[in-house]
């Protein structure tokens, strides 16, 4: 089949953006979460309406506004270029931007949603044990809120691998660079080739299937109480 | 050089036939395709993207990137053409036989592009306009936001009537029945032209030149595109 | 001996437009200090204020000469700096780890939990002297109440802390056990000679451990009765 | 502001479309992010990582798919047409559909993740005092994983809101009649009309965000351990 | 008097290499039974079986003639069904409701929750008996735990049960409040005449309620003391 080495480019593309943009979110997402959940100050609501956003906007929108931040005369874009002669545009780093920011408010809400569930009795208790404030984040907090987390990052991923709004607009579409497999389904769609395109999709499914698969295979209900 | 050419997606077929032959004239040069619908490939161009031809589906779109001077000067030139047609799903049960047939009732649904945002709804309202046929059409449009959605629409007979490129309605032969050819105001030419502040512009400059020799507008011709 | 517990603390505890005044002043040279008093009475969020969990909202509590607390001061020192060992009521054992992680945890530092194996002299200690080796890999919800009180018991004790806070520490066990524990928890006071404060509503134990009984009443203490020490 | 009432019809519409949808979502993602929370039986997660599968697929694709399948030729669509006379394309109930589908897994995952985290002691005691197992649910499950649910039903809210890839599909794009909010977003940023796509962003943006913020407001945290 | 009890069942539990059979097999004539043996015995699991929260691998339960388990005859009543009140060692009470709520919860069939304001006669009557008038609005992590203690007990007794299963009901408590419930426990059973198995420690608890009484050990029941009843 003609048509699969491309195709195995693109999903190779797709995986390498996917994973680096759902581990800026979740990195981004579990702090921020966590803060939401248990940090009272003035405006929490609206933070995290506001950080929501991204949801609500058609991502061909959104790209066009990421065009604008890190294209060549843009706020940030402008920057890169002065200090480190970083283009950013075309590029698939800035598939990578795209992705994560279309996808940053699911670990969000993922997050403080799992956060907000757990008792903060066993937080108390792994204080007066003697562990620092990171270490009870880390040693208890987080794996009480692992199931929440985790469903958060698996739709991030899922996102990011379907993203192609943004994506488009700021990494284009260059076959083999910046072309991600959602962005080639989405081509053949266009032109047409209905085939190569259902090839694709098939693809795009057995993947993302299997890793939601592993990823809740492998990584078992660590609040075990039912 | 690895040139990379940002296309409109109606060029996308005819493009990378092109763009495999001229790879094999030109060894050592690779092309990069990056086809999307022109005006958010003058957004791109215009934000720093590293482009160094342009091929656009209509004038307006290249006229954008010429008054932000994106334009290397002098390399401009429309290098092929194409028609607007009427279209009707095949074995559709309202037929439609001739342009004047849109305005009958039982046409209830006819699609075209957008013409705030997509070239060939440009052409087509330009069009029906002059054949004195706005008025009648406009309350029956569904809005493309891209040819090929319109396309989709009249395939699968979701609508009566659209009107698409000759070169598109030729993708889908076997579902689609090209009514008449309709007559367009200014004619339907497509502008290609090399990127100045491109990386790879001297490269560039042979690429555009390749679409234009007649080996590149033999493939054109091909998928449907006339002379410009 | 010197002091060994100076509490003098201040905290309203509001729920809708109930009040409840928690105004908790006791000193004692005693290392062994036992509460008793009806349920409600304000035992267990005393104890929470010395042990840093919660913020009285004024006053001021030392333990064997440390200042914990001086509101005046603006002394608060955090809860995993008082190096106390202490006993929930209901015991808050972690969900996600084994019986074995539980009792490591205030062993190992840093930003790891114990493995599912840990092992140590202190882990190994506990849980004989606790009689908990036959479930050393069980999680809490396989425990009985019981196993658990004794698991929370020994995840405070082994981390060698500087005083014991101990929530009715014995109430989940038959009497037997109770004995048993008893012996063990009044051997490892008297060796490191560290100030204990327990509740309990066990006349055993204010025998056992009661050199000096408060009672608590309505979040006052009441009465005090220094016994022989 | 001419551009002004126009936009007042679509933002009315997009609300329209946005509610139902996540009513939509709310109901079957509750019922099935239960099923996999709860019931063991072999496929679960395989079931779990289909049905995040719209997550993954472009919305474009999607809606070209949607298309095939309640299209006045489609197997739904022709059995609608046939039987009821009802045709759904073009209309704002495939709006719906299309918007439902886009945000289904945000409430599934959000719903999953908050029933696994519940102690199912709480359940059994409701179960001692004799309240039947849809009593059970309704009186101590679902309250208990309200808040991650809320988090979840306010993402696919969201998703509604900014969804143009498949309903442009199979919605069209009429204005007054299926042209949404961010349609008409897309539209303007796609017709480089700047100062009209910032207004409906504005437009989007506040609108989203107070019902986001009042969403969170008015529904406390219901598991007051903190 | 007629049977009141029969349990003869079997289950095993399984964690990891650990294997604890539960094998707990006894016969009364009695209402007031009391079990008691040490920790990690299998009381409480044997009583989740009577309760029907753990169903066992094989066996028969009997309660005041009603049949709720034959592993032979395919009967297995479900909870709901049992009429049992059930006292969790642990509690249980649900987090999202106040003490009122909590309390009224088994009396309001249906598919909503009673009001936070919810009244009612059976409510105010367990309120005062229990003396928590004044939590009554508080919710769970507000109260004390012996206060806890108290709305899991007048949780589970408040709908009229057909049998009272209690692990350790008063265990939490000081002794002067525990006397007063027990009176209030003991008259309540006289009143309803419904059979009635307790888990205790405490040994007042069984000159109190033990007309039977079972040692239980190692999952097995192993000495059973028929009292003058
Ligand atoms: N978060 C809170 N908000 C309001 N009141 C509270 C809160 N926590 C506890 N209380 C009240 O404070 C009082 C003292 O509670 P505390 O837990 O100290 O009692 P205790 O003496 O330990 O009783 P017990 O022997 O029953 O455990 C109780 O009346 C309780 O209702
Ligand atoms: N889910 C489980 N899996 C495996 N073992 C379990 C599980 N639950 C309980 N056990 C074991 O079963 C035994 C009996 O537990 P049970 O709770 O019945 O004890 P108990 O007699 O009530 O003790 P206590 O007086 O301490 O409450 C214990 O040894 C416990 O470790
Ligand atoms: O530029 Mo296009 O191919 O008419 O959208
Ligand atoms: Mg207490
Ligand atoms: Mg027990």
């Amino acid at each position: 089949m003609e048509s699969f080495d491309p195709a195995w480019v693109a999903l190779r593309l797709s995986l390498k953006v996917a994973c680096w943009a759902t581990l800026i979110d979740v990195v981004f997402g579990v702090a921020l979460g966590y803060l939401l959940a248990r940090k009272r100050f003035p405006g929490r609501e609206l933070l995290d309406a506001v950080l929501t956003l991204p949801m609500v906007m058609p991502p061909t929108v959104l790209g066009y506004y990421m065009l604008v931040i890190i294209g060549r005369n843009g706020i940030i874009g402008a920057w890169l270029q002065q200090h480190f002669g970083i283009n950013l545009i075309f590029t698939w780093q800035a598939a990578v931007i795209a992705a994560a920011v279309v996808a940053f408010p699911l670990v969000l809400k993922g997050a403080r949603a799992a956060f907000e569930a757990i008792d903060t009795q066993f937080e108390q208790a792994a204080r007066v044990l003697g562990v620092s404030p990171f270490g009870v984040f880390l040693r208890v907090t987080l794996p009480l809120a692992w199931r929440g987390v985790l469903g958060g990052t698996l739709l991030a991923f899922a996102r990011s691998m379907g993203e192609f709004g943004a994506t488009l607009m700021v990494a284009g579409s260059i076959p083999g660079k910046t072309q991600t497999l959602s962005i080639a389904v989405y081509e053949a769609v266009q032109a047409g080739q209905d085939d190569h395109a259902n090839l694709l999709v098939i693809i795009t499914s057995v993947v993302c299937v299997t890793v939601l698969v592993a990823a809740n295979k492998l990584t078992p209900n660590r609040n075990p109480q039912a | 050089a690895d040139i990379t050419v940002s296309a409109a997606a109606s060029l996308t077929n005819a493009f990378k036939e092109i763009g495999t032959a001229f790879e094999k004239e030109h060894a050592g040069d690779k092309v990069q395709f990056n086809f999307a619908a022109s005006d958010p490939l003058v957004q791109q161009i215009s934000k720093g993207a590293p482009v160094d031809v342009f091929a656009s589906a209509d004038q307006d779109a290249m006229d954008k990137a010429d008054n932000l001077k994106l334009l290397a000067p002098g390399t401009r030139k429309n290098f092929a053409s194409n028609s607007l047609v009427l279209i009707a799903p095949q074995g559709g049960k309202v037929p439609v036989k001739s342009l004047a047939d849109v305005t009958q009732p039982a046409v209830a649904r006819i699609t075209i592009g957008n013409p705030a945002s997509v070239p060939v709804g440009r052409y087509t309202k330009a069009a029906l306009e002059n054949a004195k046929l706005w008025a009648s059409v406009e309350p029956k449009l569904i809005l493309g936001t891209s040819v090929r959605q319109c396309l989709d629409y009249v395939a699968r007979g979701e609508v009566d009537a659209g009107f698409v490129y000759a070169t598109d309605a030729a993708i889908v032969k076997d579902k689609v029945t090209v009514v008449a050819t309709v007559p367009t105001e200014t004619p339907v030419t497509y502008p290609i032209a090399v990127i100045a502040a491109g990386p790879q512009a001297a490269a560039g400059r042979k690429f555009a030149d390749y679409v234009q020799s007649p080996a590149g507008q033999a493939i054109l011709a091909k998928y449907g595109f006339g002379r410009p | 001996m010197s002091t060994q517990f100076k509490v003098d603390i201040h905290k309203t505890l509001r729920s809708g437009e109930r009040v409840f005044q928690l105004q908790a002043s006791f000193e004692s040279s005693s290392q062994r200090v036992v509460v008793y008093g009806s349920s409600g009475a304000g035992k267990s969020q005393m104890m929470k204020a010395v042990a840093g969990l919660t913020t009285p909202d004024s006053g001021r509590i030392e333990l064997a000469g440390r200042c914990l607390y001086d509101s005046a001061g603006g002394v608060n020192l955090p809860a995993q700096q008082r190096k106390v060992a202490y006993l929930f009521q209901d015991y808050a054992l972690f969900p996600h780890l084994n019986v074995r992680q539980n009792i490591g945890f205030g062993l190992q530092r840093g930003w790891r939990n114990p493995l599912a194996r840990v092992d140590g002299e202190a882990i190994r200690y506990w849980m004989e002297a606790f009689e908990l080796d036959h479930v050393a890999h069980q999680y809490p919800h396989q425990l009985s109440g019981g196993q658990r009180q004794r698991v929370a018991l020994a995840r405070a004790l082994a981390p060698q802390p500087a005083a014991l806070l101990l929530d009715e520490p014995f109430a989940a066990l038959d009497p037997a056990l109770r004995d048993r524990m008893r012996a063990e928890l009044g051997a490892l006071q008297r060796r490191l000679e560290i100030p204990m404060l327990m509740i309990t509503h066990d006349p055993e134990d204010v025998r056992a451990f009661g050199d000096h009984v408060l009672r608590m009443e309505n979040g006052s203490i009441f009465r005090v009765e220094e016994n022989a020490a």
